[in-house]
């Protein structure tokens, strides 16, 4: 199939112009048959606006596509879809009011005398799902399942639907190790059938693991595309940042962590996490660690009051305290930055500058508004500090790349100066550069004598900053590492240990 | 003895009134009054009428909404043998569906009001403004009509502006407010003829307002006669109405008990009178008698 | 497990179940052939309109045009059956084109101007109530004896219960309705639409072609409901059905579905109309409210029943635990 | 600051000025204002006062579809407070005492409504409605179903006096639009309600106490349908309970989405819902002096608002935008940095094609 070398995608010249960015500027991208061809660049690059130009989602202000060597114009999602281009958009882009089976079939039930058949489409849906080593109900909703099951089922839909080229905008950001190479097999299986893939991450280990190409962009236009096996990382990363980049190599000096701060004991929530103690110490950046639907968002939830515990006490500097909303939480200087930032985080039609400074504003109350000169003053300082890229603060917040929402919703909380900040995967689809300096300002804060707890899937990253890392399984508490035992390697362990233990415990 | 009630709704103080007569009514006669009120709507009347059929009242009063669609559901209260009064309305159907009626003619009600004003100018020039009731409403186009008829063969009079007042006092008093702007400040119009005394007790704030003297710069003559209106004339504010009874159930009541007694069928029209009050009445007498009826 | 999404149904349905026992404790005469054949005559017209407003509330939009529609179409038919020779049916089929290419108007409008549908419907309702008036502001009876045929079709019940063939007609037109919302790609386009429109749109949902459509229903069958209408009352009249519209809404919330889209079921839509249905038989079996306690006693049971589903779905899911993905992973 | 206003209200002056034009057309003496008797008097006067009930009721309907809201019950809480007013001071009571009696009523209905959405978390077209049938069944109750009429100067002078010549009810709105407005522009509150009605769960999650301020919200909105009672309560010296703002939430509706409010919530400009209001009593006053006959009053304002609606279209807007970009002011690549405009448009709930939502702002 390797001998085939005309392209089966082929866009050339494509522009797109938002009013104050230019997103892409003369863009070329082919694509091969049997080919995964990796779109890499920093956050605002302009990937996803160029998927969202290729199947239609976006009208494109130039260029021209060719598939098979026919020139196509799609105008919406369905005619791409039509042509036999499969897509995962960035944030899963499911309808969590349908049932899983009717999220993956939507639009192609199959039918019987003119009825769609719903007893086979679930039994259909069963057998696409287990090749992704998903066992659940495809008849409920799909909204009973966490972010990693629905981003697998985003990702079945666009296989099933892709004829000729399979298109995934960051589909690895909230999955674990398992289910990404469960994916990748898949995606071998379609290139073997001469499929073309587009794959978009910002994982530079998943690229070399399974790309062959690479188209690199920075601020929307092309930087090269090339060979994977004949680039080295640094390369790569040079490429995309247009400069020098020092690995996080360093692991951290743990420091001496100070008073405790929070401590909680017998803490929990009925259905979401499992009574736990635990007590977090000023300079101290404690790792929230498990598989996923471990429990770590629900711990970070709980301690922020989102969703309240209903049992055990929490004592802050040793005094009783009621954590029963957020902002029982946020009077004490308590800060989360929630994992699903397009429904937690974000207030989309606002500009940039008021997300930033919403929850400042909220602390102050209704009657004390923020002096423009201090507003823009922080948003300024912020969007400088963390590098966010915009048009203008008056851009709404919604027309960010995600990775620069990311940056803004910390910064929101950044500006409330918290004592006890609480990251739920702050790096989700965060560039290698910005990852690197979000690790950076981690550890700085940490130093500052700041609080911290975090929950990641990434284990290297939380290996990196962690003072201490707790290990999660089936919402419970079940162990904890601390110092010299802190290594990716130990935390895999912890978890399958407890496995083992719990398998024992069912045949004893 | 039960009686279902089913009231068209609660839309003006006139209505009120009759919902307040015919219940003290009940009371007297000592009859159980089972009230329903619609809510202005036509299959509310009918699910009201249904529930009483179904209820085994003894009889039932009906103050239609709109005269058409009562066949079917008079036809069932025929078959269950539960006689059927109308009230202040009448309707399109068959006349043995219903035992009788007891209205006003609102057809010559509008004529009244016609020919009190073809008197009231006698042969001078007069241009009339006309404020019309709810749009579609059965007295609406009545009124109209008979007021159209009654000064047809006057050349001299002539209505330059007809407009809708929805029977509120507030919007009578905007849509007269435009009319006055319209005609030259009011200068142009020489007399009111408003379908109820409320529209025209608006209008002649809005009269006053624009420095003109209702009741004298321009004439007004309305229907209904309201308490309030009666206090108008007797002020020298407004010339004439046309009075329209509450009080339908008391024949309505009478006519039961004849049947009742011993089987007597009263005339299938009960008309009520369409009694003239001008500035010659005592309409103070008419304001003290009425003024706690419920208005 | 299937349940827990099924379950504002059901509790719509126990809800009218444990008022209609409520009811007939207190007036024993509820218990009849008679009050559950005027349930579904009587709300027959309201009943076929609600099914149209589901489609478009599962959608996330809201049509406040229907009661206009109603009257139109009752105006329309009188008129044409009173100046023309054209056969009742026939003048059906008219009238249907005429609201469903009018819904279907306004589904386009709502579409491609992307316009708010409360605006564009609002609209719509005062442009069909106008419509009327200009056809004729007087009541016009009909007096086809094709009407006459019609109305006389009847079961008469043990009781004297008629069960007439529009409420038979709303039935079907309730059946249809769950087959075509759940059973047809069509169907689970509304709902995905309601789910999120953009979302629908990047998963190839037809949107433009679905929205137009959902109007177009609703329009349809408001038309349907218009003729419904004309029957039931002989006649047609500018001023009919003023504020059926917000009858139907809220119906179809009282029947669990979400008033922002994607949720709900068309057989709870039912089990509202009964409820509604309900509560005005209860007024008429008490007779002895004033005009204004008749409004304050309607307020205070829409609000009793939509608390009474609130306490209902909140003792419930707080048995039902948590959806739980790590318990059916592998 | 009143740049920015100006140009967000841009549509909407357009739209107010053709409208005045069309009435100019058919009545030449529109524009013309007399003084008689001590007050102002003329079409104009009477556009600003007549409008003062729409105009009031859309100062917190739009407030309250700010926060992704409804209230069908201003209507009915009208006829409550003229009711209320009324009764006291028919019974003897000061007129003053007579106006907080109102006042009270209208912020109890409100509250009740905002306990309803914010606590009950019940729908907001439900949980009002509730509320705009049972309304009215208490101001019947109070009033008998009887317009009760009164003569207290104060209280009549609040809907049909003068204040400088100028009818009262016209520094009424105007007053509480500018208090309202400074109250919400000058304190965090305005954006507090955005951030609510774009994303609540955003908004809790940032430490906005969501439920409070959706009562306040709410109770706004009964204070200011409390004042729409009192002067059309004043203006005809009666509470009319049967009749009192009957339907007008409608137009309260239509006039804040007239002034380009997304029902959607968020973004919210109360001058633009003002202009809003302007524009439906400029049609209701074009049909007045057209001398049509009624039968075609519906039709026409249907068709006006249809046209009004499809000029402010987010569609037609972008058309005309491209038409002016094409015409040569278009160079993307020059405003890197350059302050992209508010996003003034109406944002539809069926904004589902990414062309034209996300990308063709002016
Ligand atoms: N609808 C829009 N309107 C205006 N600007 C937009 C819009 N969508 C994207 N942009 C801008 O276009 C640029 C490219 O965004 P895009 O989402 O394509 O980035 P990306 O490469 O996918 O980044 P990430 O890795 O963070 O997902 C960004 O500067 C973004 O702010
Ligand atoms: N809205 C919800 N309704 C029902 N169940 C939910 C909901 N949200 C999450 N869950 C369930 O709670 C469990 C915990 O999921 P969650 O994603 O919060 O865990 P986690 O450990 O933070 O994992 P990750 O963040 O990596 O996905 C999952 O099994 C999920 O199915
Ligand atoms: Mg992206
Ligand atoms: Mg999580």
């Amino acid at each position: 199939m390797q001998t085939d070398t005309r392209p089966v995608l082929h866009a050339t010249g494509i522009s797109k112009f938002f009013p104050g960015v230019i997103a892409l500027d003369d863009v070329e991208l082919a694509l091969y048959p049997g080919e995964v061809h990796a779109l890499l660049g920093e956050n605002g690059a302009g990937k996803s606006t160029l998927i969202k130009c290729l199947t239609g989602a976006y009208g494109r202000d130039g260029g021209t596509i060719t598939l098979d060597g026919q020139e196509i114009d799609p105008r919406d999602p369905l005619s791409s879809q039509e042509a036999g281009i499969g897509t995962v958009y960035q944030e899963v882009n499911l309808l969590p009011n349908l049932s899983v089976a009717e999220n993956l079939f939507l639009g192609r039930q199959p039918r019987r005398f003119g009825m769609i058949d719903q007893r086979r489409m679930v039994r259909d849906a069963r057998g696409i799902l287990s090749e992704y080593g998903l066992e659940v109900d495809p008849a409920r909703l799909l909204s009973s399942y966490s972010i990693a099951v629905q981003q697998i089922v985003a990702i079945a839909r666009a296989v099933e639907l892709s004829g000729k080229v399979l298109i995934l905008d960051e589909p690895t950001a909230s999955l674990d190790r398992d289910e990404v190479q469960l994916m990748f097999s898949v995606i071998r299986r379609l290139t073997a059938r001469g499929l073309a893939v587009v794959f978009i991450t910002h994982f530079l280990d998943q690229v070399q693991e399974i790309c062959d190409r690479a188209t690199i962009l920075r601020n929307g236009r092309v930087v090269g595309t090339l060979k994977l096996a004949e680039a080295s990382r640094t390369d790569i990363v040079t490429m995309m940042l247009g400069r020098q980049l020092e690995e996080v190599t360093r692991h951290p000096d743990r420091g001496v962590p100070g008073e405790v701060l929070l401590s909680l004991r017998g803490f929990g929530r009925r259905g979401a996490i499992e009574p736990f103690d635990m007590d977090l110490r000023e300079g101290e950046v404690v790792g929230l660690a498990g598989l996923l639907g471990s429990g770590r968002s629900e711990t970070c939830n709980a301690v922020f009051g989102a969703d309240p515990a209903d049992r055990g006490e929490a004592r802050l500097r040793g005094a009783p305290l009621g954590l029963s909303n957020p902002r029982a939480a946020i009077r004490q200087r308590f800060a989360l930055c929630p994992e699903d930032r397009k429904t937690d985080g974000i207030v989309g039609e606002l500009s940039v500058r008021e997300n930033i400074i919403l929850s400042l504003q909220a602390r102050q109350g209704w009657f004390r508004p923020l002096p423009r000169a201090r507003i823009e003053a922080i948003a300024e300082h912020y969007v400088k500090a963390l590098d966010i890229r915009l048009a203008s603060l008056d851009t709404p917040i919604r027309l960010l790349s995600g990775g620069n929402q990311q940056k803004a919703l910390l910064a929101r909380w950044l500006a409330t100066d918290p004592a006890l900040l609480i990251l739920d995967e702050p790096t989700r689809g965060i560039d290698v550069g910005a990852h690197a300096e979000i690790i950076a300002l981690i550890e700085r804060l940490r130093a500052d004598g700041m609080a911290l707890l975090v929950a990641s899937s990434e284990m290297e990253e939380l290996v990196a900053y962690s003072t201490r890392i707790v290990v999660l399984r089936d919402r419970r508490q079940v162990g904890e590492l601390a110092g010299g035992e802190i290594s990716p390697a130990a935390i895999v362990r912890a978890i399958a240990a407890e496995e083992g233990a719990a398998k024992e415990e069912v045949l004893a | 003895k039960t009686v279902g009630f089913s009231q068209i709704g609660s839309e003006s103080g006139w209505r009120a009134a009759e919902t307040a007569v015919t219940k003290s009514d009940a009371k007297k006669e000592g009859v159980t009054l089972k009230f329903a009120d619609a809510q202005q709507k036509q299959e509310n009347q009918i699910k009201a009428i249904r529930g009483f059929i179904a209820q085994g009242v003894d009889a039932i009063f009906l103050a239609p909404v709109v005269a058409t669609g009562w066949d079917e559901v008079l036809g069932e209260a025929k078959d269950a043998d539960i006689p059927v009064i109308l009230l202040d309305r009448k309707v399109d159907a068959p006349k043995d569906l219903y035992m009788t009626a007891v209205t006003s003619d609102t057809v010559h009600e509008g004529e009244v009001a016609g020919d009190w004003l073809k008197k009231a100018v006698g042969g001078k020039p007069c241009k009339v403004v006309e404020l019309q009731g709810t749009t579609g409403a059965s007295v609406t186009i009545d009124r109209k009509k008979g007021f159209a008829e009654a000064i047809a063969d006057a050349s001299n009079i002539k209505i330059i502006r007809s407009q809708t007042g929805d029977f509120t006092r507030a919007q009578g008093k905007i849509v007269m407010e435009s009319f006055l702007k319209a005609e030259d400040g009011g200068k142009d119009i020489c007399a009111l003829y408003a379908h109820n005394d409320d529209m025209a007790l608006g209008a002649i704030q809005a009269i006053k307002e624009a420095g003109l003297k209702p009741g004298k710069d321009i004439k007004i003559v309305s229907v209904d006669s309201v308490p309030d209106m009666h206090l108008a004339i007797a002020h020298g504010e407004s010339n004439a109405t046309v009075e329209l009874t509450p009080d339908m159930a008391g024949p309505a009541f009478e006519a039961l008990k004849a049947y009742w007694k011993d089987g007597t069928m009263p005339p299938k029209w009960i008309q009520t009178k369409s009694t003239l009050y001008t500035q010659d009445s005592d309409n103070m007498a008419a304001y003290e008698r009425k003024k706690d009826l419920g208005y | 497990m299937r349940h827990s999404t099924k379950l504002p149904l059901y509790i719509t349905i126990a809800t009218f179940l444990l008022a209609y026992a409520l009811c007939i404790a207190e007036y024993p005469s509820m218990l009849s052939t008679r009050v559950v054949a005027n349930l579904l005559t009587d709300n027959a017209f309201l009943g076929i309109t609600a099914v149209g407003m589901t489609f478009v509330i599962l959608s996330g939009g809201i049509d406040l045009s229907v009661g206009s529609v109603i009257a139109f179409t009752g105006v329309f038919l009188a008129v044409v059956l009173r100046d023309t020779h054209i056969h009742p049916l026939a003048a059906f089929v008219i009238v249907l084109l005429i609201t469903t290419l009018f819904g279907a108007a306004m589904g386009l409008i709502i579409h491609y101007l992307e316009m708010p549908p409360f605006i564009v419907t609002l609209a719509g309702m005062f442009l069909m109530r106008g419509l009327a008036y200009v056809l004729s502001t007087d009541s016009v009876p009909i007096d086809h004896e094709f009407y006459g045929w019609l109305q006389s079709l009847y079961w008469k019940a043990p009781g004297g219960g008629r069960f007439r063939i529009t409420g038979l007609l709303m039935v079907l037109t309730f059946a249809g309705a769950m087959l075509v919302l759940h059973r047809t790609r069509f169907g689970r386009n509304v709902y995905a639409i309601g789910g999120s429109a953009q979302t629908a749109q990047l998963m190839g949902v037809p949107c433009a072609r679905t929205t137009v459509l959902i109007y177009a229903v609703s329009g349809g069958l408001a038309g349907l409901a218009g003729i419904v209408f004309s029957l039931y009352t002989s006649a047609g009249y500018s001023l009919a059905a003023v504020g059926t519209e917000l009858d139907a809404i809220a119906a179809v919330v009282i029947g669990g579905t979400l008033l922002t889209g994607g949720s709900g079921f068309v057989a709870g839509t039912f089990f509202g109309i009964m409820i509604m249905g309900l509560i005005q038989t209860y007024i008429v079996f008490d007779g002895t409210l004033s005009s204004w306690w008749t409004k304050i006693v309607i307020g205070v049971l829409l609000f009793t029943f939509i608390m009474l589903q609130k306490g209902l779905a909140w003792v419930t899911t707080g048995r039902i635990p948590r959806a739980s993905a790590s318990a059916a992973r592998s | 600051m009143i740049l920015t206003t100006l140009r967000r209200v841009a549509p909407q002056l357009i739209i107010l000025a053709l409208v005045l034009l069309l009435n100019f057309a058919m009545f030449p003496g529109f524009f013309r204002v007399e003084m008689h008797n001590g007050r102002l008097f003329g079409n104009l006067i009477d556009v600003l006062n007549r409008g003062a009930p729409v105009a009031l009721l859309s100062v917190g309907m739009t407030l309250v579809i700010a926060t992704r809201g409804i209230d069908l019950s201003v209507g009915a809480v009208m006829a409550i407070a003229g009711a209320v007013a009324a009764s006291v001071v028919t019974g003897g009571s000061d007129w003053v005492v007579a106006v907080l009696a109102a006042l009270g009523a209208g912020a109890l209905c409100g509250l009740w409504n905002g306990v309803l959405v914010a606590v009950l978390r019940i729908q907001p077209i439900v949980a009002t409605l509730v509320l705009m049938v049972a309304g009215r069944g208490i101001a019947q109750l109070l009033t008998h179903g009887a317009i009760l009429t009164f003569n207290d100067p104060g209280l009549v002078r609040l809907g049909g006096g003068t204040i400088l010549h100028v009818p009262t009810p016209i520094w009424i709105w105007i007053v509480l639009a500018v208090v309202v407005g400074l109250v919400v522009r000058r304190t965090a509150l305005g954006l507090l309600i955005e951030a609510t009605g774009i994303n609540e769960r955003s908004a809790r999650l940032a430490g906005i106490n969501a439920r409070v301020l959706l009562i306040a919200v709410y109770l706004v909105t009964g204070l200011c349908a409390a004042l729409a009672g009192i002067v059309v309560a004043g203006d005809i010296r009666g509470a009319d309970a049967n009749n009192a703002g009957l339907w007008m939430e409608l137009d309260a509706i239509l006039a804040v989405v007239i002034g380009g409010n997304s029902l959607l919530g968020g973004r919210f400009s109360i001058t633009a819902s003002l202009i809003g209001a302007l524009i439906i009593q400029s049609v209701n006053s074009a049909i007045l002096l057209s001398g049509m006959p009624v039968e075609f009053n519906l039709v026409i304002k249907a068709l006006i608002i249809i046209a009004i609606l499809v000029i402010q279209s987010p569609r037609v807007n972008h058309a005309l935008y491209l038409l002016r970009a094409s015409s040569g002011a278009f160079s993307p690549g020059a405003s890197r940095g350059a302050s992209t405009p508010r996003n003034t448009a109406p944002r539809s709930a069926a904004s589902r094609t990414d062309h034209t939502t996300e990308e063709g702002r002016p």
